[in-house]
């Protein structure tokens, strides 16, 4: 049973989700090549379906909680491009005063709840964001994002079996990229499908190609629909593939050519433009006209981001504790 | 129930205090919510029953987890960051060492990383303490882990009274508060507290008031020096005692008050000496009183080793009065 | 297929062993209930076969890690009682010199290598003694033994993963008795068959009646045999029950009385020693003689633990460190 | 190979000095095996090279695992219990927050519950340090933690000789050792070690010999303060600088004669200063040398706050050389 597609609107929002990311991406990675910007950045290029997916499906209000490798979920949630631009060249305009940084993005008017550095802990805070909404019957679902390595530390299992139990509205969303840093998949992961693991907690397990828009569009849409309604936790496996290596600079070594190559081959976001093109979901001129408006959009942001102003030393008194501390 | 037939009593002991703290907590906010191992009254309200009642009262506000320290307080660091105010029952102390990562890299950090965005007003409570013969692994007390993590506050009550005191407002306090119980304590006998007053964190109490030496304690040790203070008092030593309540923030403006005026002071705990909280507040009496002090600070803490099982040995591992006052004579010479 | 009956030798071993268990933990219960002995007591009475039965197929060289709840374990793979007695006396003579306790019962030269009071904590550390067997090839089999509850916590997760993408030489034994203290096994645990969680790791998940010596000695032969020929891992859940509560003293309130009663109805000691008669497989006259044995035993161990010395004091400056500290 | 190419060269620098001395750790004990995420040579032999050419040379004993800190933590317990002698790495310090439990309630206890029949003799390496805007949960100095959990030493190189000699002896250790490598400084270049000469534990060094006021420090800050009392010496100041090199256990007996000589004393370190290393080492230096002593002990440390981003405030966030030339001049005051 393959559902019925999205409507055209809806197909356009997610191409341009997925634009947004991968132009914003690829301006980070020029500027960091060209050293105007210097930060540790692990880039999100080639998993732009996923997020641009799922946040079809999302309010402001709903919650995510994500993970260094985090720029496609958060502007896909709607975290300004400017405040992220700000905040990675740590300047005191960017959405957590600079003190956060790359791995660190959070912005709670967009549902951006937290971002870490600690492999696994997205999981278990995405539980008590739940926790929250389930309590005060608020509505809202929170969409827990982590990779593939993610999925053989503690930290997932006690947050599944936790959902499971108590029923949270939750879904959690396996970026399966095939790779944690350097170890492929097969050498750290005793399963062959993460979705599988699902069964572990009685909840349902899908896994999907996380490259295609609409298949991703579809397995969002039934979770987060599932939670919303008090069905509780479903375990997404999205299967992708990350074309920057794990932090920029990795040359990847560990990677056949063949499978690097198939898989750009494949990349996400020229392919699903070509295909709306192909379908008639859109015409040339339309996405043209998108695409030019995202770049300006990024210049935007980048100039925003480089005049503005570093945070001052106080910063560092501020913020510890409800009270500045002396 | 329990609580209602403390009322009764004219004294109570810290586990009622708790029990009543709790309560009143959650009757106070509908953002309070409390979760942990067996903390719901299906499940006993509590190993000890610190948490009895609520949950027949607040329904699933009040939940008993899965063993998954993790997890759950993971997701108090969540519920928090989404404006409740959780309260998070870690059984023992020495099991935060299996959610390091919640407490330390998440719920002290979010604050900051967030550029005040976000924050986690959370409390986790959690007993510990020598003299049950639990060994090695149920009864270390673990506080200068969390003194020295930037961004949490480490609360250690001694008595029925200030548990209550202390325990709404860490529940009320905007930043993550590790609230510390003493296991041994929890049937000492107390003055009533005032149902609804909140004692203010960050403040120590004169426990003694006294003008030849300071006794600095907290949580059981605090205790520990008023009674040697006593003991003391009548080989005409005045000892002035001071009961921190909380030791991250310490309340630097009461101890330097005291120990400018005595000249004198023994630091006092059940942690093990060596990097203990002890260290620090002589460091800083001696950098800070260089000139007032007529004797070095001096420590006393247990044994430099795991807490042994054997009722000799555990005794023999926490300091005695005899340590105290063998302190205090010290700084006397 | 139900396999051929262990021979009759077999059958007797494992009577002997659940009722030296069964022997030492009524007195240990007697001794504590008079005061005479002062710990905090987990009675494993009610899950005496689980071990006994496992234990017919480990040599004193295989390795097995366990919890607090621990003497059946212990008991059955031969640490004497008298060693014991004395370490849950508190007297120098005990297994640990009276510095562990109740809680951390050890004996290497059993092969009893770790006794943990942390919940999980048994489990990665069973894979660390499994993973020197393997790199040194010495054909050792190391029997992780745990609780339901311990089912879910990160460490179970972690080791199991770590186990099965090594290949580790280990037996993952969950004794499922119901309860995770006061807890039942559904409000904590999100499957129905912790056996299950097997397909989380690509493991064999087997679950057995751990009350039937006879089931538990096949199951445990065929995991105990797989680790053995370099055939990884395998969970063995053994559904049984515990008859004292958690701690001595826990008066069961959280039990339902039929759930109770229906379980000690089942009693496993007895109700071998009765099948053992029925089959004739043993003669009464020989298993009163092994009971008079068994008891004379334990009064033995009694009698010196309760004549040996405390640790002397300097005890707290010996073992922190391989030297003496001052 | 990488380690090849440096032999020949006259200066190694930190990175190439620890490979060396686990290559030979490996080449002089079978039970040596090593064992973390990337390490083995198809992943990388380490995200910066550390454990390169191990696996291709020591082929199983050298393992890539799983994201499972806990579960391989444990295992590297479990592995010394039965008599080898892991080295695990947990890349970054603050990853040491979700195996805590398996490093102090049982690496560092096992010996000690056992009654001395088990012990575990492992090795658990890890980077950390401010430098690289890696931000709030990448760059912490932890090691108050370990120091104040009796059973377990720890171990902070500041050099390449120092990196080699001291691993070699924290491999061959019959305690567990808590190896602290600080990521900034792995590039620094420093005379050659002489391969399998071993720098014995809790023995510090004399960087530079004064007498007027005794510097403090370890891993990073050791060279800090020995910059630092270069440029003093300009002054007229003449400093003697003490690199501790193990931190848990603290060498009190060179610290003591040097500081009964000068006494004057300045603790730098990285971490942040309440409740941290140098808070110890000033109580004990007041607790011992009260006479001796001729201005209180002073502490040069990080704000009291989680690591920055931004890099202007993560340069203001660790402690600079001027701050330990104030801290000197104040104790010359
Ligand atoms: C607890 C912990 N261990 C190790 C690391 C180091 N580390 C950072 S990212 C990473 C790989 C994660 O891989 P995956 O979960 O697949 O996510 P991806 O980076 O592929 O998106 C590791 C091991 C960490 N940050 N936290
Ligand atoms: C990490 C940790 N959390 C909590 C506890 C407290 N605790 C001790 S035993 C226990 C229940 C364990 O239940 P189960 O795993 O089923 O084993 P059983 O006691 O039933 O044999 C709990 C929660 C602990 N010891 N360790
Ligand atoms: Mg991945
Ligand atoms: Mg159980």
């Amino acid at each position: 049973m393959s559902p019925a597609l999205p409507d055209r609107g809806t197909l356009t929002a997610i191409y341009r989700k997925m634009a947004l990311i991968k132009f914003n991406d690829e301006r980070i990675v020029r500027e960091l090549k060209a050293g105007r910007l210097v930060t540790p950045y692990y880039s999100p290029r080639g998993q732009e379906a996923i997020p641009a997916a799922i946040s079809m499906h999302l309010q402001d209000s709903d919650y995510i909680t994500t993970i260094y490798r985090c720029i496609h979920d958060l502007l896909a949630k709607g975290l300004p491009a400017r405040l992220l631009w700000a905040e990675i060249a740590g300047r005191v305009t960017g959405t957590c005063k600079g003190k956060g940084g790359t791995m660190h993005l959070t912005h709670p008017e967009t549902g951006c709840m937290v971002t870490t550095g600690i492999v696994g802990a997205s999981m278990p805070i995405a539980c008590g964001l739940a926790l929250a909404s389930q309590v005060r019957g608020d509505g809202r679902v929170t969409v827990a994002n982590f990779g593939d390595g993610a999925s053989n530390i503690g930290a997932f299992h006690e947050s599944l079996n936790l959902a499971a139990v108590w029923k949270l509205p939750v879904v959690f969303v396996c970026q399966n990229n095939l790779y944690a840093e350097h170890t492929p998949l097969r050498t750290g992961t005793s399963v062959e499908r993460i979705a599988d693991r699902a069964a572990s907690y009685s909840i349902p397990g899908v896994q999907v190609d996380g490259n295609d828009p609409v298949a991703m569009y579809h397995a969002a849409g039934e979770a987060v629909e599932r939670a919303r309604r008090g069905g509780g936790p479903t375990l997404l496996e999205a299967r992708t593939f990350r074309f920057n290596g794990h932090v920029l600079g990795d040359p990847g070594a560990y990677i056949p050519k063949e499978e690097y190559q198939a898989a750009q081959a494949q990349d996400p976001v020229p392919k699903f433009r070509q295909w709306l093109l192909d379908q008639k979901q859109a015409e040339a001129a339309q996405l043209d006209a998108l695409d030019a408006e995202l770049l300006r959009e990024v210049d935007e942001a980048v100039a925003f981001a480089m005049s503005s102003a570093p945070p001052e030393p106080a910063e560092l008194q501020r913020d510890v504790y409800a009270t500045a501390t002396a | 129930m329990e609580a209602q037939a403390a009322t009764k009593a004219a004294k109570v002991n810290i586990l009622q205090a708790l029990n009543w703290a709790l309560h009143d907590a959650m009757d106070a906010d509908p953002n309070v919510i409390a979760f942990g191992e067996e903390v719901a009254d299906p499940e006993g309200g509590g190993i000890v029953g610190v948490t009895a009642g609520l949950s027949n009262k607040f329904g699933t506000r009040v939940r008993s987890t899965p063993i998954s320290e993790m997890g759950f307080v993971g997701a108090a660091v969540g519920a928090a960051i989404a404006g409740m105010r959780p309260v998070a029952e870690v059984m023992l102390m020495n099991f935060t060492a299996v959610c390091m990562d919640q407490i330390t890299n998440h719920a002290a950090k979010i604050r900051f990383m967030s550029g005040g965005q976000t924050h986690a007003p959370l409390v986790i409570r959690m007993m510990t303490g020598a003299g049950f013969g639990t060994g090695g692994q149920h009864s270390d007390l673990l506080e200068a882990w969390f003194c020295h993590t930037p961004g949490l506050k480490v609360v250690m009550p001694s008595n029925p009274a200030d548990a209550y005191g202390l325990l709404l407002s860490s529940i009320f306090d905007e930043d993550p508060v590790i609230f510390v119980e003493h296991l041994p304590s929890y049937w000492m006998q107390g003055a009533q507290p005032t149902r609804g007053e909140r004692i203010p964190l960050g403040q120590a109490r004169i426990a003694r008031a006294g003008k030849d030496v300071t006794l600095i304690g907290y949580s059981r040790s605090a205790n520990d020096c008023a009674a040697v203070a006593d003991k003391l008092a009548r080989d005409g030593i005045d000892a002035e005692v001071i009961d921190l309540r909380t030791v991250q923030p310490l309340d630097m403006d009461t101890i330097l008050a005291s120990v400018a005026r005595t000249g004198r002071a023994v630091v006092v705990h059940e942690a093990v000496r060596s990097f203990g909280v002890g260290a620090e507040i002589s460091a800083r009496l001696h950098e800070k009183l260089w000139r007032e002090l007529k004797a070095p600070v001096q420590r006393v803490a247990s044994a430099e080793c795991p807490v042994p099982f054997a009722k000799n040995l555990e005794t023999a591992f926490v300091y005695s009065h005899a340590d105290i006052e063998a302190a205090v004579r010290q700084t006397l010479k």
